[in-house]
Formats: structure tokens, C-alpha cells, sequence
């Protein structure tokens, strides 16, 4: 499995959940600080891990399925 | 919600407040069921929306009563044609474009002389525009918007309380003449809520029979109802007819209202929204001692051509204030024939002014003029 | 007598019920009153806002442009209004999710940690009630007797439970700001 | 001797102004015969819309009002929805229901209302003077589908009643023709079908009729009822659409 | 067939006399084709069924002429619009039931400021009415029938000839405005034939070319062309910026013609077919040594109101005949400003009057006003 | 590492209006990479009408004009007839397109106008407030059917997309969702062929697109895409319902 | 097979010649006269036959086809 | 010079037809001319009629409401157009067709077995142009020659046969009211 990162922006994010409930891995949690527009954005828990520590595989389910176009993906 | 339906919500109160807090689209909605309205034909449009939704509640709960959300403002009005040839008292509701897309049907209606309630709540235009409370259906309102030698009665309310009794008599007067009546407000008269005491139900069985309806020709020869008269002599005499009609509703109907105008030596011109804005900024410029009255007409077709007329031999300057380019100012205009000044101040696209705004677009035309 | 009062924050927020409550208040007050709601596509994923004016006289027009009072339950809201209200207005702030204040010395600020007031009342929803009672208190436009009953009118029928929590949350506000 | 054939009571006694041959007059006499032969005389209204039948309050003895062009089944809905005791049919040309009226059609018939319609397909539109219509057959002569009509350019002709079987609030919709003794009867038992589906308060049913306008088809009548038979039926194949009334669905 | 096309017959004849004979309706479509126009989407309605019948054979025969007979008039108004939006030079046309249901496409149209031109045939009303010639869609179509603020340009032929030099001037004004303009006739002038002459043809090479339109974002930015401006401020904006441009047209573009006015005692206004009818009975009452004049308003929006007043300067008697109820007596009451006094001579419903009967009604006038 | 997930290029950086997990806000990014990856950025030109996704040309960076309430397809046969090598979509809502725009839709299918249609259905009128809609399904709670709605009252939903492949002049009809990671990528590949039918100019192609409107179904984000899967698939199956291309049925 | 006879309306008919079409035994021609309305009018051949003489079967098919009601059947 | 002239009959007896070619010829001499045929739903299973008016001032309206030729073609023409002539006025009837005579006494009457005439020729549709010979000779509104020349450019390109034809009908009708 290629090691994958994900980047999300806050401020586009609207605090829908879909990308928490499609990760396989449940990588991705809500922020407890509220952006601009008054959400609580999504957050990548693996954020401040490094590679070899992630489990995210940059599938990128979650960018697919981000209405807000709030995730960007990178893969190895 | 603050919104669900006013009968729910009115039975309960212990209060004695005989006044209600409604939305003006909830108003003009509960006040036309009361008034025997059992039949509405709608399409979802901002901001009137409130009256569909209302109806689709309240007409569902009562013994014959039909809520039909149409596929489009042009089944709408069709269903209107066809609910009033059965001889109910029908409503349908919308603003600009749905207006726009309706006119066809108002001329038929028109023709066919079928009573029938047509509501209004416009917002700014051309086209899609913006949903902001505008004034500048006036035209399509009073002339026609639709093809062919006809006139609609055109009522004008400018609070929440005339939305309830305007709707009252806008449904007799639909009766009565056998014609459409328009009730023009706007998006802030359908959104605003207000303090609102309505008159009591009408039992369906005491409205008036109507012994042209279609029903079955059962014990009687059968009718029709036509729209097509191939002859132009005979369409001709229809037209004169229909124009007699309108000929005496603009005698008989006419509805206006003055403030402060016995001394004034400027008069405002409003109508609707406006009109409450107008009259704001009239006590204020009172209050500085100007001189200035305000006309609000009501009915603006019939419009008051010779009350204008008649207060044009002691006031000379009038101010027309409208939220659009300026559309009744042209009634003005011919109300007057020449005799008095006409300045026309307009706000269109949507915006509202304040009174003070308007206060001194009339202070600076009363010293301009040199009245003060 | 000629008070505006906007109410701003997020379509959840009840903002719309604050506005409709005061303004039946002002009515069951014999005052004359408008309430106008924020409508329409304005509202997608965005502010609702609703004016009231409670006057003596006969109110001209429902739109504030300076209100005398406005009651900010979050941060668009605050932006946007903080510059509206009259020179010796007031603020009503909904401290739990409002960070930054205004920086205008003309103006009254009542902070109310709305989010944090209502927990104990187990019922997020009537955050709304609890500004509500702060407003009325500081605001004096309408008595808490009047507010009461407009309370049991509004929810007896629909919803009997509400009354009752609606009241508590409104005394939590009203005892918030001190007597 | 009896007279074993004659004018339907429920027709007027005035002459139809229709062309020769015309089917709209062959129907105007189906109906007057079903409205007899049920009784519905006095408890049914007759909606015509403009078209050639425009004037069908001159022909039909029975309350009739009419529509604006293509909006005959919204009318309908608000007179069956004022008075859902009567019975309420519509009756409408090609150009009407399949062009204009296309949206008003297939709402009554997605919201179930329970009115009747016929559609009188003539394949043109009859009484603007012969210009295509909907339901023009392809490489067919129309004043305005100059040379035949042409995929690309005109467009293909619509099967209107094939979508209305479709549509969930639809009960019965059969096609059937007026070209000939056998074909009028079935018409005349598919439209007295269509009234007790109304009666039944099953939901919206349809008629719909290859009719017969020689003059825009600029043939004799009798090459109309053939070219019907040869031509039109290829492209509007006769038969039961849809029937869920539970009757068989080979009802002739 | 009489009817055939009129290239076709055209281009075969050897004789000197450079006219045509042609139906009015072939003479709109014919000078539509040669003023540039490559589109036309329309719906049959009688009395107007020549010009799609003309346009399917005339445009079928060019290289990207595009004709549609659509589902609706709702439906050809908004391809209207697309093909306009591409660029294009585009017409559609129909008569006074079909011209209400395209009043929200007009509006539209105003509003996205897209240039297009709109033929109505006009005929007997409201409702269905009937196929003959009538005048009672003047209001609809100079007051704008649709919702919002906006004005359409209007012009009103009436001759075979002026058909076809007003076509091709509304499709230059078109352009020149960005904005829809009405050919307002009716069935006489759709139905009747004159000898014609036309204007050669103008390449579609040499037309404006138009860097709004939408043609897909090659080699320059995106574009988007948009009705919805949800902020009133900036619907005001663009409804000023719509009033400039009203304002400019009314400066620049009226056009009007006055007959045997010098020394007239007495004016008759009227448009189109009643102003040829109305020219032909001032010709036999200045036979009979009346002193009295036409006004023909050619452009009824803008209306030459100035012309009026400057003429009300001399004379104070004024006969405004319409084939309708009355609808542009109003402009002229508007222009006067009550210096002159205006009788209304009207035959509704498809009569068309002849210019003995008019010239009677002049006549007894103007004994009763004491003028001869 | 390598970027494999980012905005499209043919989208403008503004950030969308829409509410939290709307679909329209994912098929705008969908589109954006279809005419990306398609290559047509610079031919094509969209057509939004009103309804919520009526400002789409303020994410598009694309030509786009505005149609009026229902008339999309109109528009958009105008502009293509006039530009025939360009691309012309529209983006319509279940309102739009299933309500007051059925005659305009149905007949451009029918006419076999070449342009490709993205039929967003959310069961619901969502720009205006949530009133029923034309699919909303039976017992479905809308601003304007108190207490669901019934078919007596409020009319069955209508299965456009079935009429119109009916329809001779449609080359390409199908349904799919924007509920999950795969029903999205199948919702991409679906429009993508519906861009290359029209590019082949086999005529007109429509894509309905299930999308959640967690607003007005008043539920949250992830409980609309669970519904679209487990209530509205009921009355709006997926799949494909028309293929004229030769393609195999089940292209995925 | 019953004995029939027609009566047509010749003022109502048309000159479609539907009748005449359908008519099993061909026994409807054209009149040499022209009606009112400009038409020459079907014309039932045994109108006067006897009884015995007539073919007519009173079988109706002309007047189900005749799309003006001017055809009226009658049956022993 | 001021000439009305109605034509009337039946749809297919190419009433209208007469009346543009009349009307052609009065522009090919340089005359104003209107040529109004009727139009629409009243055509369905009734009378055809056209209006052609010649003159050498503007023409005001194309309606003639008291025409001074009438040519008819069928029963229902004469019916309804016998008392519309003017008083000297002339009428052409199609003798063939029309049985009963007007009783007016203050008309001139011609009477054109049309269907009669145009037998020899082999094609009934040409009956138009032989009453059209006719009247042009006793109208005198055109000359025959000019009327030759409106038949070759409006049908040489459509129908080159029709022509001769046409040309051989109208002479037909032309001969027979004699010199
Ligand atoms: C709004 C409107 N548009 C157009 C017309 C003109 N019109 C009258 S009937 C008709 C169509 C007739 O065709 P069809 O419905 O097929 O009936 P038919 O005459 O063939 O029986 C049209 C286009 C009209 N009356 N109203
Ligand atoms: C003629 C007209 N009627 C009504 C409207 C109001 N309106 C705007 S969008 C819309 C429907 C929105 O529903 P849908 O098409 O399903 O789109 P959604 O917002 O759900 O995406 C309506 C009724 C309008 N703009 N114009
Ligand atoms: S890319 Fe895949 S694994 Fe990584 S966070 Fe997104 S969904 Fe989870
Ligand atoms: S899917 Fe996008 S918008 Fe929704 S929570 Fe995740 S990052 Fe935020
Ligand atoms: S035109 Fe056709 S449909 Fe109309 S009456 Fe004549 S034959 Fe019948
Ligand atoms: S209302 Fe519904 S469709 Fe509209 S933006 Fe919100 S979620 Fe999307
Ligand atoms: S009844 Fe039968 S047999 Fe007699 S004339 Fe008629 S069709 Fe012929
Ligand atoms: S069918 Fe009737 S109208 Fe036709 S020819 Fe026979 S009798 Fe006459
Ligand atoms: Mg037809
Ligand atoms: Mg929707």
C-alpha cells in the first residue's frame, strides 16, 4: 500500500461529515475550533504523524466524496 | 414555528388581544379561506411561498377543500379557470416571472368573465431579478399585462390588515363583477409579520349562486362557457360589454386614501410599501413645519383620476414616489392632464428607502419650489 | 416610542422565534409592532436575521437601519451589524460563539455565554430563549409577565412541553444579567 | 320498419362545420352515443380547447367550457376537483396535448386526476391551416416541414401516450382509430371504458384517436382512412397502453 | 401557389417593375432573412401561421439557417434567447395569445439586455377572441406584459412596404440596444398583399460583431450572461443602466409621420392599419374643406410625445382612433398634458372600419367643436 | 508526494454557497472534472436555470448563460442549433426539469435536440424553501404536502427519465447518485458519456443524478446519502434506461 | 337477413364517399345534384326499390361511417 | 381611379389565385394595389373570397365593403355578395354552378359557364382562368397582355406547363363574352 496524506482546508469545509464516514480507516475527526463561516471543521488525525506512522493510504475516498472540494490527496 | 397555521394557533389563546401576529403571505391566505376560498392553485415562488404552503395545511383539513401545488404558474391559472366555472371562489398566488407566465390565463379569465383572485407579492425585475420587495409590476398589473382589449381590478394593500380585508373584498369583487381582481403587494408585505384581526368566516352556503356555473346540465338546457367568438361583430359587442363593466367599476370602485392633504401645499403619491414610507417621511417633514400631504391610492385600476384631479386645483406640485423606474407616475400624469408639477423619485431593483430618505427628497423639492 | 431591534445568527438559532416573540409581546402591549424575517435564497448556507420594531406611533417601515438594539448569536452576525446600530445602541452578544467584540465606545455590550447557560437545561434548542430573557431584562421593551404568556399562547397547543422549558430558559437569561 | 341508427340525443341537431371526412366529427357522434347509451347527459362537462373542435359547445347538448390552447387538462383538474362528482372529459387535438399541452397532460396524469381525455391525433395541426405537428409521421408533408418532415431537422414525432402509460397515476390508455366500422366501435368501447374508469375513481385514462383530416393531408377521405390503416399505424400502433382496471387486457 | 417563397418567384421574373407582390407575413419573414437573420423559432396561431410557414421553406435552403416550429411559445421565446446569447441574429413571431405567453421571456430578454426580434400579428381579444385584425395589444406590448422594469422598443408598420423596412430596421435597433424589439401589425397587415421592394440582402459577415456572446471560452475568459442579481443594490444599478438606455431610445428613435398637418384645425392620431384607414378619411373630409391632420406614431415605444405637445401649441382638437377600446389615447392624453382636447374614436374586435365611416365621425366632430 | 486529488481546473476558486453536503456542490466539482479530463473547457457552455444552483456560473469557469425557471432545454437547443461544434449542457433541478420544464424537455428529447442534460433530483423544490416536488415520493414531508404526501391529494412523482427514453429522439438516459464514493465516480463516467454522445452528435443525453438535499429533508449529511440508498433508489432506480451508442447495457 | 333501408340527409352529407366505401353491396352512389352547401350528395340506390328488391341489410356500417349523422338506418 | 373587386367560392376553385394574379397585373401597370384574401378557421368547409383593389391614389383600407365587381363562383357567393355590389356595379357568375340570378335590377350581369368551358381544355382547375379572361375583358382593369406576362413570371419557374395552359383557359374565357 502506497503511504497517502490528505490536506484539508478549514475554510472551505463545512462540517458535513461525509469524508469521516467513508474513510476506511476513520481517519478523519471534527476539529473543536470553529472556522470563519461557524463550523467545526473536519480534521486529518494523521496530520502531525509521520509517513511510516499513518495508515492513510491516499485512497482518497474522502476527497471524492467532499462537496466543499475542501481535500487535497497525495500519494507516494 | 413561528409560521404554522394561524387557526391552530389563534383557538388557543386565552389572550384578549383580538389581534393575531401573521405574516403577510399567512394573512392574505387565511383571510381568503375565510372568505369562502376553497380552492387554491399555486407554484412555488419567493416571496410568496408562505401562501401555498399555508393553503396546502389549512385546505387539507376542510370539508371540499383543494390545495393542488401545479406542475408550473401556467397549469395554475388553468385550474383557476376551471375551479371557477365549476363556481368556486379560487385563488391563485406568485410574483413577477409566475405573473409574467400567467397572463394568458388573466386575459381568458378576463374575457371569459370568471371571477378569480390573483396574488401578487413582487420582487425586482426584469427577468429573474432578485427577491427583494419592488414595485415595478404596476404596469403589467393595471394595463394588462396579457393580450387584448380587457382591465383587472388591481387592489394595492399596504399593511398587514389590508392584506386580510383586501382579500375580503377582492373575492366579492371578483363575484360581483365577474372579473379578476389582482391584489399587488410586494415581498415585504408578504414577509413582514403584523398584528391582524380578521373578519369572521363566511359559510360557503351564504355566498352568492351563480347561475352561469357549469355543473351538469341537470334539470336545466346545457351551457357553455366559450372564449372563441369568430364574428367580429359579435366579439366587438363582447368588448363593449366587458367595457361597460369596467366603465362602472371605475365609477363605483375606486378606493384612496388621503393624509394631511387638506393644507398641503405638495402632495406625495404612493401606493403600497411605499405609501407607509411615504407617510413616515410626510410627518416628518410636518413635523418641521412643510406643508406637504400625501395621496395613497388603494384601487390603482380603478385608479383615482379625479380625486388627482381635484386636488390639483389647489395643489399644484406633487411628488410620485415609487420602488421602480416610475410606472404609476404616468397615471399621475394623465390624472393631472398638465395641471401640476409632477417630480417622480424612484428606487427600483429591490431596495426599500427609509422614511428619512424620502423625507428629504420632499424637503428639497418644497424649498426648490419655493413653497416654504 | 420607536425601538429597532435586529436579530441575527445562523438558521438554527431560533433567531426568527426571538423576533416573533418580541414583536407579540410589543403587541399584547398595545404597542404597535412589525417583525420582518430575513427570506429566501439570502438564507442558503448563510445568516438569518429578523427586525423588530415596537413603537407608539405607526411604524413606517419594518426595515432597521439603525437599530437601536441588536442581539448577535455569532460571528457573521456581529461583523455584519456591529457598525449598524445608533451611536448609544446596544449589543447583545452570544459569548460562547463569539470571539472578537467591536471596537465602537458609543455603544452598550451585554455578553451572554448563551451556549454554556443552556446546558444545564439539557436542551440546545432554547438557547434562543435564554438571549431572549437577557434581552428583555436589559431592553425593558416588554415586560417578563407579557413575555410569559405570550409563551404559554405560542407553545400551549403545539408543543405543552415547551412551555414549560421555554420559561426556565428565559429565566436563566433574565437572571443572568444581575438584577 | 325501426330505426335502428340516428342522432345521438346529446348532440345538437346543427350540422358540423368540419371538413368532409373529418374524424372530429365521426368522434363528436362516438361520444354523443357513449353519453347517451350511459346516461351521462346531465352529469358530465366537456372541455374542448382550441383546435378545429374548438366549437364543440355548438355540437355537444351537454355544460361544455373552454380551454386555452394545450391547457384543457389543467382545467379540468380544478372543474373535476370542484365538482368530483361529475364526470369530466377533455378533448383535444395532437398539436394541443402533445405540443403545447405536453406538460398539462402528463401532470394530471402522473397526479392520478381522475378526468378523461381524448386526443384526437391528426397527425396536424388542423385548424392553423396544416403546419406539423408533434405527432407528424417522419418524411411527412407539413407547410412548415417543407420536403417531408426530417430527423435532424424537425425532429422525430412523439409518442405521447406511450409515456402516459408510464406515468404511475394513469389507469387506462388505449389507441385506437376512426377509419373504419370496426375501428369506430372499438373507439366508441374504449371511450365508454374510459368513462367508468372515471366513474370507478381509478385515475386518469385516455383515448387517443388516429383521426382522419383530409384536407391537410391533401387526400380523399377515403385514402385518408386507408393512409391511416398503411401508414399512420406503423408509427401509432393501436391497442390497449395500459389498463389497470383488472379487465382483460385484449378487451376486443 | 400564390404563397410560394418569394426568392423563388423573385428571381424569375424578367419584368422591369422591381416590386413584388407579396403577403405581409412573407414580407416580414423575407426581410427578416435578408436582414441577417438566420434563426427563427416560432408556433402556429393564426393570423400570423405565413411567417413560420415561409421561414421552415426560406431558412431550410441556407447554410446555418435554423428554423424550429417549437412546442410553445414559451419554448421558441427561450431558444429565442439562446440563439441570441450565441450571437445570433434571431426572430420568433405570433399573435396576441401567444405574445402573453412570452411575456417572461421578453422580460427575460430586457433584462439580459439581448437583442431579438418579436413579430405580433395581432388580433381580436382577450381570451381567445377571434383571428381578425385588432389593435388591442398596444398597451401589452408598449407597457411591457411582463414583470419588472423594462421597455421594449415598438414599431407599427402599416403597409406591405413598411413591413419590410421596419423589419430590417428592428433587427439594426436590436443590435444597436441589446434589447427586443416588437413589430406590432395585425392580421390585415399579416394577410394582406402589397407590391413590396425590398433592401439587399446583408452578408451575415458584415454584421456587428457582438464580443458578449457566448461561444465557449476560447483564446479569452469565461463569460456568463446572468438574470439573477440577488443584491437590490446592484439590481437598482443595473436597472438605472437599463433606464439610460430607455432614455437614450426615447431621445434618438422615435419616428412618427404627420399628413396635411400645417393647417390644421383638428389632428387625427392613429397607428398602423387605423392610421392608413384614418389617412384615407382626412383625405375625404379635406375634399369636403375640413382643415384637419394626421399623426401617425410609427414608433409607439418610444412615442413621440413631444411631437403632440408641440403641436397641441396650435391646434386643440384631437381624434385618436384605435381598431380597440382605447389604449394609446392614453399616451396621447399623456403627451398633451391637457392642452388640447382628445375624442376617442374605437372599434374593437376585429372590425375593421372604413375610411367613410372615420371621416363621418371627423366630420361631426369637428361642427361640433365649432370649427368649420 | 504527488498531489492525486484537487480542484479541477475548469471551476473558479470561489468557495460554493451550497449548504453542508449538498449534491449539487459535488457535481459541480464532478462536471468540472469531466470537462477537464474531456478537454473542453474552451467549448463548452453550460446552462443553469433557477433553482439552487441558479449562481453556477460563479463556479464555473466556463461560458455560461442563465435560463429561466423550466426552460433550459429551450435555451440550450437555441444556442446549440446556432452552434452546432460547440458543447451545450444544461444543469437542471428535479423542479425545473419535472415540473414547469416538462414540455421543453421532453420535446428537445424528442426533436433529438444534440445536447446533454444533468438532472439533479432531490425530491424537493430546495431554492425555494422545500416545497414538494414533482419526485418528491409518496409519503415524503414537504413544506407543501402536510403529513407526506399522498396520492389521492398531492399525485404520484413522475419518472421523467423513464418518459424520455422512451422517447425517439433521446440517445442516452441514466440514473445515478451522488451518495457515495463509488456511485460518484459512476456519476462521472455517466457523464462523460453523455458529453461523447453529443460530441458524436447521436442526439440528446440526460443524466439523473439522486442528490442529497440534507436541508430540506431536514436530516443530517449521512443519513441523506443512506436514504437516497435505502427509500428514493425504491422509486428511482438506478442504471441505465437508454443506450443508443452500441455500447454494452451495463457500462459499469 | 333482415330487410334494411337508409335515409340520407342530402342537405348534412359531404360527398365524403365513406359510405359508399363501406357499404357491402355497394348501394350508395352520388347524386347529380348539388346540395345547399355545394356538395353532390351520397344517394341510396334501392331508396326506390320494394321492399323485396332492396339488398340492404340495414346493417348500419354506412351510417357508422358517415361522420355527418346524415344516414339513418332502418330494420324489420 | 378606384376599383373594388371581391372573388368568391369555394376553397378549391382558386378564388385566391385570381385576385393575386389581378392584383400583379394592376402592379405591373403601375397602379397601387391591395390584394386581402380571407384567412383562418372561417375558410373550414365555407367560402374562399379575396379582395383586390386597384387605384391610382394610395389605398386607404384593402376591405371592400361595396364593391364594384364581384366575381363569384359558387351558390353561397352569390348569396351573400349579391347585395353588396355597388349600385351600377357588375357581377361575374359562374353560371355552371350557380342556379338562381340575383333580382337587383341597377347591376350588369355576366354569366361564365366556367365548368363548361374549361372541359375542352382537360383540366379543371384552370376554370380560375377562364372566368379570369372574362372578367378581365369587360372589367377592363388590365390588359390582356399584361395579364400574359403576370402568368409567365409566376408560373414559368413553379409549373413551366401550367403556362400554356393557363394562357389557353384565360383566352377560353376571354373569347366568350364576345368582342
Ligand atoms: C396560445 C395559443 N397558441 C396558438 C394558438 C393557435 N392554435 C389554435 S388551434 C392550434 C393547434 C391545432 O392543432 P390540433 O391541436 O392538432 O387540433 P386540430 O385542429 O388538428 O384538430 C393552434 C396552434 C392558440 N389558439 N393559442
Ligand atoms: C417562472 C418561475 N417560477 C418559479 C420560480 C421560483 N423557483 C426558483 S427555483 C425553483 C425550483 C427549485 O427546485 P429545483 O428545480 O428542484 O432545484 P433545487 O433548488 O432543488 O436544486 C422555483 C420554483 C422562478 N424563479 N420562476
Ligand atoms: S485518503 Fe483514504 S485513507 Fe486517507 S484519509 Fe482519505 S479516505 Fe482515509
Ligand atoms: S467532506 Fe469536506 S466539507 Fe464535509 S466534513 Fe469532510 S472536509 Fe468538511
Ligand atoms: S382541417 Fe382537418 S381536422 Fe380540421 S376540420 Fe378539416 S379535416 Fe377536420
Ligand atoms: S437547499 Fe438543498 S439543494 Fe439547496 S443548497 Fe441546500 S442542500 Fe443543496
Ligand atoms: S345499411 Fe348496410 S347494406 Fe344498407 S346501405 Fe348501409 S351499408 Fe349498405
Ligand atoms: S358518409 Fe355521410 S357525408 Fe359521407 S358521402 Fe356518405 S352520406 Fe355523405
Ligand atoms: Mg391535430
Ligand atoms: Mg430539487
Amino acid at each position: 500500500m502506497p503511504a497517502g496524506y490528505i490536506e484539508i482546508d478549514v475554510e472551505l469545509c463545512k462540517d458535513c461529515k461525509l469524508c469521516m464516514s467513508v474513510c476506511p480507516h476513520q481517519l478523519i475527526g471534527t476539529s473543536d475550533r470553529l472556522n470563519q463561516k461557524g463550523y467545526y471543521p473536519a480534521h486529518f488525525t494523521e496530520k502531525n504523524l509521520k509517513k511510516e506512522e499513518r495508515r492513510c493510504t491516499g485512497c482518497g475516498l474522502c476527497a471524492i466524496s467532499c462537496p466543499e472540494i475542501a481535500i487535497e490527496v497525495y500519494r507516494a | 414555528m413561528a409560521f404554522a397555521p394561524f387557526h391552530a394557533r389563534r383557538s388557543q389563546s386565552r389572550s384578549t388581544v383580538p389581534k393575531v401576529l401573521m405574516r403577510g403571505n399567512h394573512v392574505v391566505a387565511e383571510a381568503a379561506v375565510r372568505a369562502g376560498c376553497r380552492f387554491y392553485f399555486g407554484y412555488p415562488i419567493t416571496p410568496q411561498n408562505e401562501i401555498p404552503e399555508y393553503m396546502s395545511e389549512r385546505l387539507s383539513k376542510i370539508e371540499g377543500g383543494v390545495f393542488i401545488q401545479a406542475e408550473s404558474e401556467i397549469a395554475s391559472i388553468h385550474m383557476v379557470i376551471g375551479a371557477s366555472m365549476a363556481g368556486g371562489r379560487v385563488m391563485t398566488s406568485s410574483s413577477g416571472p409566475g405573473i409574467s407566465l400567467k397572463q394568458e390565463g388573466i386575459s381568458f379569465l378576463s374575457g371569459l368573465e370568471l371571477p378569480a383572485v390573483i396574488v401578487n407579492m413582487s420582487r425586482g425585475g426584469p427577468g429573474l431579478g432578485n427577491i427583494a420587495p419592488a414595485q415595478s409590476d404596476y404596469f403589467q398589473a393595471t394595463r394588462g399585462g396579457g393580450h387584448g382589449d380587457y382591465r383587472t381590478i388591481v387592489l394595492a394593500p399596504n399593511s398587514g390588515q389590508e392584506l386580510a380585508d383586501l382579500t375580503f373584498e377582492a373575492f366579492d369583487l371578483a363575484d360581483k363583477y365577474r372579473t379578476p381582481v389582482v391584489i399587488l403587494g410586494d415581498g415585504m408585505l408578504g414577509q413582514m409579520m403584523e398584528p391582524v384581526e380578521f373578519r369572521p368566516e363566511i359559510p360557503i352556503k351564504k355566498l352568492p349562486h351563480k347561475d352561469w356555473a357549469l355543473t351538469g346540465a341537470k334539470g336545466r338546457p346545457s351551457r357553455f362557457i366559450r372564449s372563441l367568438i369568430l364574428d367580429p361583430g359579435e366579439e366587438e359587442e363582447h368588448n363593449w360589454k366587458l367595457m361597460r363593466k369596467y366603465e362602472k367599476i371605475a365609477r363605483e370602485e375606486l378606493r384612496w386614501e388621503a393624509f394631511a392633504a387638506d393644507d398641503a401645499k405638495m402632495l406625495v403619491v404612493a401606493f403600497g410599501t411605499a405609501a407607509r414610507i411615504a407617510k413616515g417621511a410626510v410627518k416628518r417633514v410636518r413635523e418641521q413645519g412643510l406643508k406637504v400631504g400625501l395621496i395613497r391610492p388603494i384601487s390603482l385600476w380603478p385608479f383615482p383620476f379625479k380625486a388627482l384631479r381635484d386636488f390639483s386645483k389647489k395643489v399644484k406640485h406633487f411628488i410620485v414616489f415609487e420602488m421602480n423606474m416610475g410606472q404609476m407616475v404616468e397615471d399621475v400624469r394623465l390624472a393631472l392632464e398638465g395641471g401640476g408639477e409632477v417630480h417622480f423619485y424612484g428606487r427600483p431593483g429591490g431596495i426599500v428607502p427609509t422614511p428619512l430618505e424620502v423625507s428629504r427628497v420632499i424637503t428639497s423639492q418644497y424649498y426648490q419650489k419655493r413653497l416654504g | 416610542m420607536f425601538i429597532k431591534t435586529i436579530f441575527s445568527g445562523f438558521g438554527g438559532q431560533g433567531v426568527i422565534m426571538m423576533g416573533y416573540l418580541l414583536a407579540t409581546a410589543g403587541m399584547y402591549e398595545q404597542k404597535n409592532v412589525t417583525c420582518l424575517p430575513s427570506y429566501g435564497a439570502e438564507v442558503r448556507g448563510g445568516t438569518a436575521n429578523c427586525t423588530v420594531v415596537i413603537s407608539t406611533e405607526e411604524i413606517a417601515s419594518p426595515v432597521a437601519s439603525e437599530p437601536d438594539f441588536a442581539v448577535l448569536m455569532n460571528n457573521p452576525a456581529l461583523l455584519f451589524y456591529q457598525n449598524q446600530v445608533q451611536s448609544g445602541g446596544t449589543l447583545f452578544l452570544n459569548s460562547s460563539m463569539i470571539d472578537s467584540r467591536p471596537v465602537r465606545g458609543d455603544i452598550e455590550i451585554y455578553e451572554i455565554p448563551v451556549n454554556d447557560l443552556v446546558k444545564p437545561l439539557g436542551e440546545e434548542r432554547v438557547g434562543n430563549m435564554v438571549m431572549l430573557g437577557a434581552f428583555i431584562k436589559k431592553s425593558a421593551l416588554v415586560s417578563l409577565d407579557t413575555m410569559h404568556r405570550v409563551l404559554k399562547d405560542t407553545f400551549t397547543n403545539r408543543n405543552p412541553a415547551m412551555v414549560k422549558l421555554n420559561r426556565q430558559a428565559l429565566l436563566v437569561g433574565y437572571d443572568f444579567l444581575g438584577p | 320498419m325501426k330505426k335502428v341508427f340516428t342522432r345521438p340525443k346529446s348532440l345538437k341537431s346543427a350540422p358540423f362545420h368540419y371538413c368532409p371526412g373529418c374524424g372530429h366529427s365521426l368522434l363528436h357522434r362516438i361520444i354523443g352515443e357513449v353519453i347517451d347509451e350511459m346516461g351521462l347527459q346531465e352529469r358530465i362537462i366537456g372541455v374542448p380547447p382550441a383546435g378545429c373542435a374548438v366549437l364543440a359547445y355548438n355540437y355537444f347538448d351537454i355544460d361544455m367550457g373552454e380551454a386555452s390552447h394545450g391547457r384543457a387538462a389543467a382545467l379540468a383538474t380544478g372543474l373535476k376537483r370542484a365538482l368530483p362528482d361529475r364526470i369530466v372529459f377533455t378533448y383535444q387535438g395532437d398539436g394541443d396535448i402533445a405540443a403545447i399541452g405536453t406538460a398539462e397532460t402528463i401532470h394530471a396524469a402522473a397526479r392520478g386526476e381522475n378526468i378523461t381525455t381524448i386526443f384526437v391525433n391528426n397527425g396536424v395541426y388542423g385548424m392553423t391551416g396544416g403546419q406539423m405537428a408533434p405527432t407528424s409521421i417522419l418524411g411527412q408533408n407539413t407547410t412548415t416541414s417543407p420536403g417531408g418532415r426530417k430527423e435532424k431537422r424537425d425532429g422525430f414525432p412523439i409518442n405521447l401516450s406511450e409515456m402516459l402509460a408510464i406515468a404511475k397515476g394513469s389507469a387506462y390508455v388505449e389507441r385506437t382509430a376512426v377509419n373504419s366500422p370496426s375501428n369506430i366501435l372499438k373507439t366508441k368501447r374504449a371511450i365508454a371504458k374510459a368513462f367508468q374508469v372515471q366513474i370507478k375513481g381509478a385515475g386518469f385514462s385516455l383515448v387517443e384517436v388516429l383521426s382522419p383530416c383530409p384536407t391537410n393531408w391533401k387526400m380523399s377521405p377515403v385514402e385518408a382512412c386507408k393512409w391511416i390503416d398503411e401508414v399512420m399505424t406503423a408509427s401509432f400502433p393501436l391497442g390497449v397502453l395500459k389498463d389497470f382496471t383488472g379487465d382483460k387486457k385484449d378487451v376486443h
